[in-house]
């Protein structure tokens, strides 16, 4: 077997006195939808936070697989000077917010746009210019945003304001905006919070579409359990920062571990 | 109903009264005169009775349709932003008429006129400038006439020291405003929100104080001179005194103390052309969306790879160099700098200025720079009322049109035909998403 | 060294420090609830010079001789009087922009100070104005030559400011007011929905903050017995720096930062230059930002994503 | 035209925007009178006011306006040297007669403009009279040079410290204040420490008042000499009471009203209703001159010949110009002040 | 419908700039009643349960609390009439601690039953009560779920808003939040739900409204909403 993508090794996340990750490790397999599951305040946002760089953990390592082998997001984001989250975008993750950060008064596609900078010729005077390179790239992106909206079935509001689409909207917007990073290794945090069950289901679709056709790799983190049930290959369970069980969603759905500490007796489940 | 409509306006008119009657005794009603007073106060209480008598006339027009619609008029542009169709006419034909005609403007206008039209110029330049950080890069600037400062000391002790002239100033200007910006960017970058506005204040006071202060260098107060322009090597003085020929010898022409505006003005108008379609472009190009994405969230910047340190970087000295650029033109069109021109003030207004002009737009900025350095102009018939009346205009004018004298329009994006409806997800139920 | 000098000069650096401290606590109040800098604040300090030296003529011309009863009635009624400036000036001129970018207020406050300056130069004139000395006299430490000494008018001020600003910290932390102010401060539309009544609370950290401004003016008045309508301009950025320095919307660091400016001031200023006091503080100011970001008892924004 | 405009320039507004109308208040007195008797050569004269506040930007705007806009045939101001210095290249250009009550900046009138003249004395000649008031009158040795880091203030005491300097003297203190400040107490301990038993003051009241308020306040004793601006009735509040001014002396003009020979100006001025301040007679006599210059011909030539060449007998005395334009001999005498806070001359 | 509802939408249209949000509402809820909301994202559910505290306010039409027209009253008014939001989103206070939460929760009754009242919820919420004086900013979103409907509790309502109040929390929790409705609901409380959980929603409520589009394009007894082939299909995600 190949090395996973990522690989959480013994990470520690401590904020004072409270200790949101303990020893957390897992790992996350390429082209495959992981899951990450656990009861308010288990500490997954947490979790993600020191996956893509916004906090760097306390002990332990996250190791990011890349062409030239393993790469530690924690001495990415703390190189002198250039270091920083946005080095860990660059080397290949991804991520949404569990509280929706869209640039709420721009456009949609510039939302995408913006998340293409890096592909886009970056240079100020073949812009003000607008060199034949510089109009290429440029055309290049709004096609590759305007993929993204389809695929995320937001074609219609690509000229809003990110801002006033609903909810739902913005949610999947989000994701588009994510995926025109170009990521090996997508989180979402809470994508279905807030949609409908339908509307949840057509979001899984979607996620599930992105690694059939893809070959994404997608680590999320959801309560609805249905969601987690249809899409994933994998699940961690987190409680009180800890992980409390990890296997496929049959083994996690039944461990009673998992059942006491967070799914409770699904009468939901019992009715499908 | 109706007198019930009375009687709340009689009771506003007597409130209103009431409190600017305490407002104004004091301050316009008890002169002070040494230790003791004069007694002006029939003067507070007619003061008190015009206020009292302008909110009941507000109130009244209110009531009237008229009024009401102006005033649901007013209540509903409040939403700032709207993304274009991409269907909108082109803006060329009417561009080119404003070239024209302000390439044309010292036929008609005198040098009273032409002077105003250049610091009207400089406004919108420095306005540009400070548009890049604080309108697109949301970082609140109030020390921008810094840069100012180091442009125009360029090209004052430039000419002391290093004999640089008008043009060398002019090239180099941008660069070391820009460097400027640079060091104060380190430090500030690391800082959010309203500290750095202290901060690039605090930065704005030192290069004024060092000015100030550093008599042996500056000059002090006392300011430094600035020789005129020349073009090549022409002068547009009355006899050459840098060694080159005066302009109207030349060319056989007799002298006018005009050319020199002239001169002047054309420079600066082109200057200001450049940079408008540079700032233009920039918002449509990676760097700008970067900045705009910046000033509304950062975090999420970050999360999509943007170097946020770097983008705010770029930001800053842009802006300064902008800024610089505009300080060179102020020395040459003034012929003599002393810090007094540099102060905080300078930087509130120009900040006014962006504000005004609605907070990133290029042509809010354009307008709000000559409506802020022709108004006070407009306004010396009111002699020394005219600071009182600038700042009452200031005050409606911000309250009339909150969210700046001109909406920002986002561009409108759309693929190119190559893919169109190519990215049709297959759950959507409308392919022809394409508006 | 003259130890003597030297802890005039601390004496001297920490009178200055609590009238800065003052000051600053109006910007800290409003742009604690509000995030606004009100650039009118110095100028309505300003104001509140004048309202004084009115009063006190006025107490004068009505043969009140008490100076302790004067000096009372002074700051009550130029306290008052100012206050409704305050609430007038937030009522014209920031109410309106509730709601929109955050710094149309600032200009508008702009435009307001402009205002203040050019109606009191036009209703007063323009030249310099002041009071007579009303307390005089000094406890002097040393001997006849070598002495350092504060006055009883700086100990007034001194005690004066330490009451205010004690107050006032008190109402904020552990009154329904001051959580209120900073319910509003951190969400005025859910405060609004809770039952805050938003205007209401704006309109009294205006207030407040222009009571405070006049306790500044009156003090500082009674003491410096000098002024004009432009005071409110330098004293305005300095205060303003205080507040900024000692992290802005902490009521105790605007005090602090108030003091930490006198005291780097007056000691730089007796020791090394007077010309370059006032670089030497920004400069300060810029270094201490630049290792607390958020001044030195600001709280950082919590950064959850 | 049938009237002739004359501009008065100067701070209206801002910080120093009491000079300004002292000095409009002066001229325009003057002007009445004049227009009541008949005008310039049977043309009435009208006053266009320029606010400059004391900003060289906009001094050159107002410059500009003068001269295109109204048309004014002779320019009074403007007030500030910072401001002079920009907007005279503008009327030394249009060829307009201008006068500047104030700018007592020696570069005014050392750059060569032929139209420009000044009608008030110069810094290095102030200067050189203070040094000598305080070394030989005063007998001070300790010497602490404090100013106001303007063109003014700056501008005399560098030349006291000069003058000083030439004599062998060095100041035990040369510092500079911020303008718009209340506070010196540090700077006055500093004094103190310094063991100076003079200060030489350069700048203006609302800096002057307060610290001669906290140096008595200290108890610091030196004896506190400055220049012309502290000749304003509002010092004796500015410094807190007449009290504290016991040992201030000021240089200035001597005072015309205590001349005979000026009746009439103090008769104009008390039925126009203006207070008789230092520049209100600046303002006075500048008129006074410029309206005589404009009587001797249209052309700037012929006025700048007229006062070259002849005595205006002024609200400040009987002056005459040198070839660069100022004043020449301009005379400065010490005034100290009486229990009332009164200004008297110093013999 | 004999009895006169507690609260009336008639007519409502509201706007976001040119934008029309509500357009025609009408919605009524009784005393005692639990109703529910659902709708797409983006029909207007917020906008609906917004306007009552006036943003945006109705620009035609009615909003009747007890037969009077509550559509023009400040927003602090509202609430004093005993109406209370759980906002979508939460927003609770990020730095405050939990308990100062609580106490801004009181503002429209005062203080007086705060202690009592604050027990109740860390009854209901005993996450509430080992993170009492932690800033509520730092805790994680289902804490600040349960610390908003805590806070909404605390002004002793009568009817009661709720935004969308099972977002994002886990499924225990979902659980215990529906729980608490219904004991709310037990209380005496009046209960306005939007939920996008809407097969939660109709068990829960008695009667129920679909919104599309800014329309009211459903109403109805909630058992028969759940059976309705429609609301099956767009809402239940059922097929
Ligand atoms: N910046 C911080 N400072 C202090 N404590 C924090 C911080 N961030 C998170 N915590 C704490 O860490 C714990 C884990 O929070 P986290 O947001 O990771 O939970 P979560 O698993 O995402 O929960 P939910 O599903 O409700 O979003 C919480 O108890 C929270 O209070
Ligand atoms: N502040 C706003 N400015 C402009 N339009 C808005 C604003 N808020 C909402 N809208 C628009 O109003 C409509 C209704 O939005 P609303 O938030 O009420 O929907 P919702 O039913 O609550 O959706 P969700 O289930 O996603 O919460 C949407 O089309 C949305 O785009
Ligand atoms: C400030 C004034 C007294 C003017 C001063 N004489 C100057 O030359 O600027
Ligand atoms: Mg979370
Ligand atoms: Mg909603």
């Amino acid at each position: 077997m190949n090395t996973p993508l990522l690989d959480v090794r013994n990470v520690t996340m401590r904020f004072g006195g409270i200790v949101a990750n303990r020893n957390v490790s897992f790992s996350v397999e390429r082209g495959g939808v992981t899951a990450l599951i656990g009861p308010n305040g288990a500490g997954k946002t947490t979790m993600f936070n020191c996956i893509t760089g916004f906090y760097r953990a306390s002990e332990g390592q996250i190791l990011l697989d890349g062409p030239n082998g393993p790469q530690d997001i924690g001495t990415l984001i703390t190189k002198p000077i250039t270091g920083g989250s946005h080095l860990v975008t660059r080397a290949g993750i991804a991520r949404t917010f569990q509280n929706i950060r869209l640039f709420k008064e721009m456009s949609v596609v510039e939302n995408l746009l913006v998340a293409q900078h890096l592909v886009t010729a970056n240079n100020l005077v073949s812009g003000v210019l607008r060199t034949p390179a510089f109009r290429r790239a440029e055309r290049e992106a709004v096609d590759r945003a305007y993929h993204w909206l389809g695929e995320m079935n937001l074609t219609d509001d690509a000229n809003r304001l990110a801002g006033e689409l609903p909810y739902g909207r913005q949610r999947r917007l989000e994701i588009a905006r994510a995926m025109c990073t170009g990521p090996k290794l997508i989180c979402l945090d809470e994508p279905a919070a807030g949609l409908n069950p339908s509307e949840t289901r057509e979001l899984s679709e979607v996620i599930q579409r992105l690694c059939k056709e893809h070959g994404q790799t997608v680590l999320v983190i959801e309560h609805d359990m249905g969601l987690v049930m249809r899409i994933s290959d994998h699940v961690v369970v987190l409680d009180h920062g800890e992980v409390i069980s990890d296997g496929t969603p049959e083994h996690v759905g039944n461990d009673p571990a998992v059942i006491a500490a967070y799914l409770g007796v699904s009468e939901e489940e019992v009715e499908k | 109903m109706q007198t019930n409509r009375l009687l709340t306006l009689a009771k506003q008119a007597l409130l209103t009264f009431t409190v600017s009657l305490i407002l104004f005794a004091p301050i316009s009603g008890l002169v002070l005169e040494g230790f003791s007073f004069r007694n002006e106060l029939t003067r507070a209480v007619l003061l008190a009775a015009l206020v009292a008598a302008g909110r009941v006339a507000l109130s009244l027009v209110g009531m009237t349709a008229i009024g009401r619609k102006i005033a649901g008029k007013a209540a509903s542009n409040g939403s700032g932003v709207t993304v274009m169709t991409g269907k909108e006419k082109s803006p060329a034909l009417i561009l080119g008429l404003i070239f024209l005609a302000g390439l044309s403007l010292p036929f008609f206008a005198d040098k009273y006129f032409l002077g105003i039209a250049i610091l009207a110029l400089i406004y919108c330049l420095l306005g540009l400038g400070l548009n890049i950080v604080v309108g697109l890069a949301g970082l609140l600037d109030l020390g921008f006439v810094a840069f100012y400062a180091v442009g125009a000391y360029l090209l004052a002790l430039g000419a002391q020291y290093l004999g640089l002239g008008f043009w060398s100033a002019l090239i180099i200007a941008p660069f070391l405003a820009g460097l400027c910006g640079m060091v104060l960017a380190f430090p500030v970058l690391k800082m959010h929100g309203d500290y750095l506005a202290i901060v690039t204040l605090g930065f704005g006071e030192i290069i004024r104080l060092v000015l100030n202060n550093w008599l042996e260098f500056t000059g002090g107060p006392n300011g430094a001179s600035v020789p005129p322009p020349t073009l090549f090597g022409l002068e547009f003085t009355r006899t050459a005194k840098q060694g080159g020929v005066p302009l109207h010898d030349y060319f056989g022409i007799a002298y006018s103390a005009d050319y020199k505006f002239w001169f002047i003005y054309l420079v600066l108008f082109l200057v200001v052309c450049l940079v408008v379609y540079a700032v233009e472009r920039l918002r449509v190009m990676p760097l700008g969306r970067m900045w705009e994405a910046l000033r509304e969230d950062e975090i999420a910047c970050r999360s999509l790879g943007v170097n946020h340190v770097f983008t705010k970087l770029t930001a800053f000295m842009l802006g300064a160099s902008t800024g610089g650029l505009a300080g060179v033109f102020f020395a040459v069109h003034q012929g003599f700098v002393n810090p007094t021109s540099f102060t905080f003030f300078e930087s509130a207004l120009i900040l006014a200025i962006v504000v005004l002009g609605g907070l990133g737009s290029t042509v809010g900025v354009i307008a709000a720079a000559l409506v802020l350095t022709i108004l006070p102009e407009l306004l010396r018939d009111f002699a020394e009322y005219r600071v009182l009346v600038f700042g009452v205009l200031m005050v409606v004018m911000m309250i009339w049109k909150p969210r700046g004298l001109v909406r920002v329009q986002r561009p409108a994006f759309f693929p190119s035909t190559a893919v169109k409806g190519a990215g049709t997800a297959p759950l959507s139920a409308s392919p022809e998403a394409v508006r | 060294m003259d130890v003597y000098i030297l802890i005039q000069q601390l004496f001297n650096g920490i009178t200055l420090g609590t009238i800065y401290g003052l000051i600053a606590v109006g910007y800290t109040m409003v742009y604690g609830v509000i995030r606004m800098i009100n650039f009118a604040h110095g100028d309505v300090y300003m104001v509140s010079a004048y309202i004084a030296a009115i009063t006190l003529a006025v107490l004068t011309f009505f043969g009140i001789q008490s100076v302790p009863f004067a000096l009372i009635s002074v700051l009550v009624i130029t306290c008052a009087i100012t206050a409704l400036y305050g609430w007038a000036i937030e009522r014209v001129a920031y109410r309106p922009l509730r709601g929109s970018t955050k710094l149309a207020p600032l200009i508008s406050a702009i435009g307001i100070s402009l205002m203040l300056q050019s109606y009191v130069q036009i209703a007063q004139g323009a030249r310099d104005q002041g009071v007579p000395t009303l307390i005089s006299g000094a406890f002097r430490f040393g001997d006849g030559v070598h002495f350092a000494q504060i006055t009883y008018m700086q100990t007034v001020i001194l005690f004066a400011s330490l009451i205010a600003m004690g107050i006032l910290t008190y109402v904020i932390n552990h009154t329904r007011i001051g959580r209120e102010c900073r319910a509003v401060q951190q969400n005025i539309r859910i405060s609004a929905v809770l039952g805050v009544n938003t205007d209401r609370i704006i309109s009294t950290v205006f207030v407040i903050g222009a009571a405070t401004a006049a306790v500044g003016g009156v003090l500082v008045t009674f003491n410096y017995g000098s002024f004009n309508f432009f005071i409110g301009f330098v004293m305005g950025i300095k205060a303003f720096t205080a507040a900024v320095l000692g992290g802005i919307g902490s009521l105790p660091g605007a005090v602090l930062g108030g003091v930490l400016l006198g005291l780097t001031e007056a000691l730089f200023a007796g020791y090394v230059s007077t010309d370059y006091k006032d670089v030497f503080a920004f400069a300060l100011l810029i270094i201490l930002l630049f290792f607390r970001p958020y001044g030195l008892l600001g709280r950082p924004e919590i950064q959850k994503v | 035209a049938d009237t002739i405009k004359i501009g008065v320039a100067g701070p209206y507004t801002g910080a120093n925007a009491t000079f300004g109308e002292q000095v409009y208040n002066g001229v325009s007195t003057y002007v009445n009178e004049v227009n009541a008797a008949g005008g310039i050569n049977g043309k009435q004269v009208e006053l266009v006011k320029g606010d400059d506040a004391c900003e060289p930007k906009q001094a050159v705007a107002v410059a500009n306006r003068f001269v295109d806009q109204d048309k004014v045939q002779a320019v009074i101001g403007h007030f500030c040297s910072s401001s002079t210095i920009p907007a005279s290249e503008i009327y030394n250009d249009a060829g307009i007669l201008e006068m500047t009550p104030s700018s007592t900046n020696p570069t005014v009138t050392d750059r060569g403009f032929d139209n420009l003249f000044r009608g008030c004395g110069r810094d290095d000649q102030q200067a050189v009279v203070a040094a000598g008031f305080i070394l030989d009158t005063l007998k001070r040795d300790k010497v602490a040079l404090i100013h106001d880091k303007d063109t003014y203030g700056q501008g005399l005491v560098d030349a006291v410290k000069k003058t000083m300097e030439e004599r062998g003297v060095q100041p035990v203190l040369y510092e500079g204040l911020t303008r718009g400040e209340r506070d010196f107490n540090a700077l006055v301990t500093k004094i103190k420490s310094t063991g100076a038993n003079a200060v030489y003051f350069g700048g203006l009241i609302p800096e002057g008042g307060p610290l001669v308020r906290q140096l008595k306040e200290q108890g610091v004793d030196v004896v506190f000499v400055t220049g012309d601006a502290f000749a304003q009735t509002e010092l004796v509040a500015a410094a807190g009471g007449p009290a504290n001014l016991k040992d201030v002396y000021y240089s200035a003009t001597p005072d015309p009203l205590a001349d005979p020979s000026t009746k009439g100006v103090q008769d104009a001025l008390t039925k126009a209703g203006v207070t008789p301040a230092n520049y209100v007679l600046y303002g006075y006599a500048n008129a006074q001159a410029v309206v005589a210059a404009l009587k001797a011909g249209e052309e700037l030539d012929a006025q700048a010949a007229w006062l070259r060449a002849n005595t205006v007998d002024s609200a400040i005395g009987k002056i005459t110009w040198d070839e660069k334009g100022d004043i020449k001999d301009f005379k400065f005498v010490f005034y100290n002040f009486d229990d009332k806070g009164t200004p008297v001359l110093v013999k | 419908m004999s009895e006169a509802p507690l609260l009336e939408f008639s007519g409502v249209r509201a706007h976001y700039g040119p934008v029309e949000a509500l357009k025609d509402v009408n919605v009524h809820i009784i005393k005692g009643e639990i109703v529910s909301l659902i709708g797409a994202n983006g029909a207007g559910k917020t906008t609906l349960l917004s306007s009552i505290f006036g943003a945006p306010r109705a620009s035609s039409g009615k909003i009747l609390h007890r037969g009077e027209d509550i559509s023009r009253l400040p927003t602090n008014r509202i609430s004093r009439r005993g109406i209370a939001l759980v906002p979508e989103g939460r927003q609770i206070y990020q730095e405050m601690s939990v308990e100062e939460n609580m106490m801004m929760g009181t503002t429209p009754i005062g203080m007086a039953h705060f202690e009592e009242d604050r027990a109740t919820m860390f009854d209901l919420f005993p996450r509430l009560k080992e993170r009492r004086n932690q800033t509520a900013g730092t805790m994680s979103g289902g804490e600040q779920q349960m610390l908003a409907i805590a806070r909404a509790m605390m002004a002793r309502p009568e009817l009661i808003l709720f935004d969308e109040p099972s977002l994002g929390l886990a499924p225990l929790v979902v659980k215990r939040v529906f729980d608490v409705l219904r004991e709310i609901a037990a209380m005496g409380k009046t209960i306005f739900l939007v939920e996008q959980n809407a097969n939660h929603a109709l068990k829960l409520s008695q009667r129920a409204y679909v919104m599309v589009n800014g329309r009211i394009h459903l109403s109805g007894e909630s058992a028969a909403l759940l059976d309705n082939e429609d609301v099956r299909k767009a809402y239940l995600g059922l097929h």
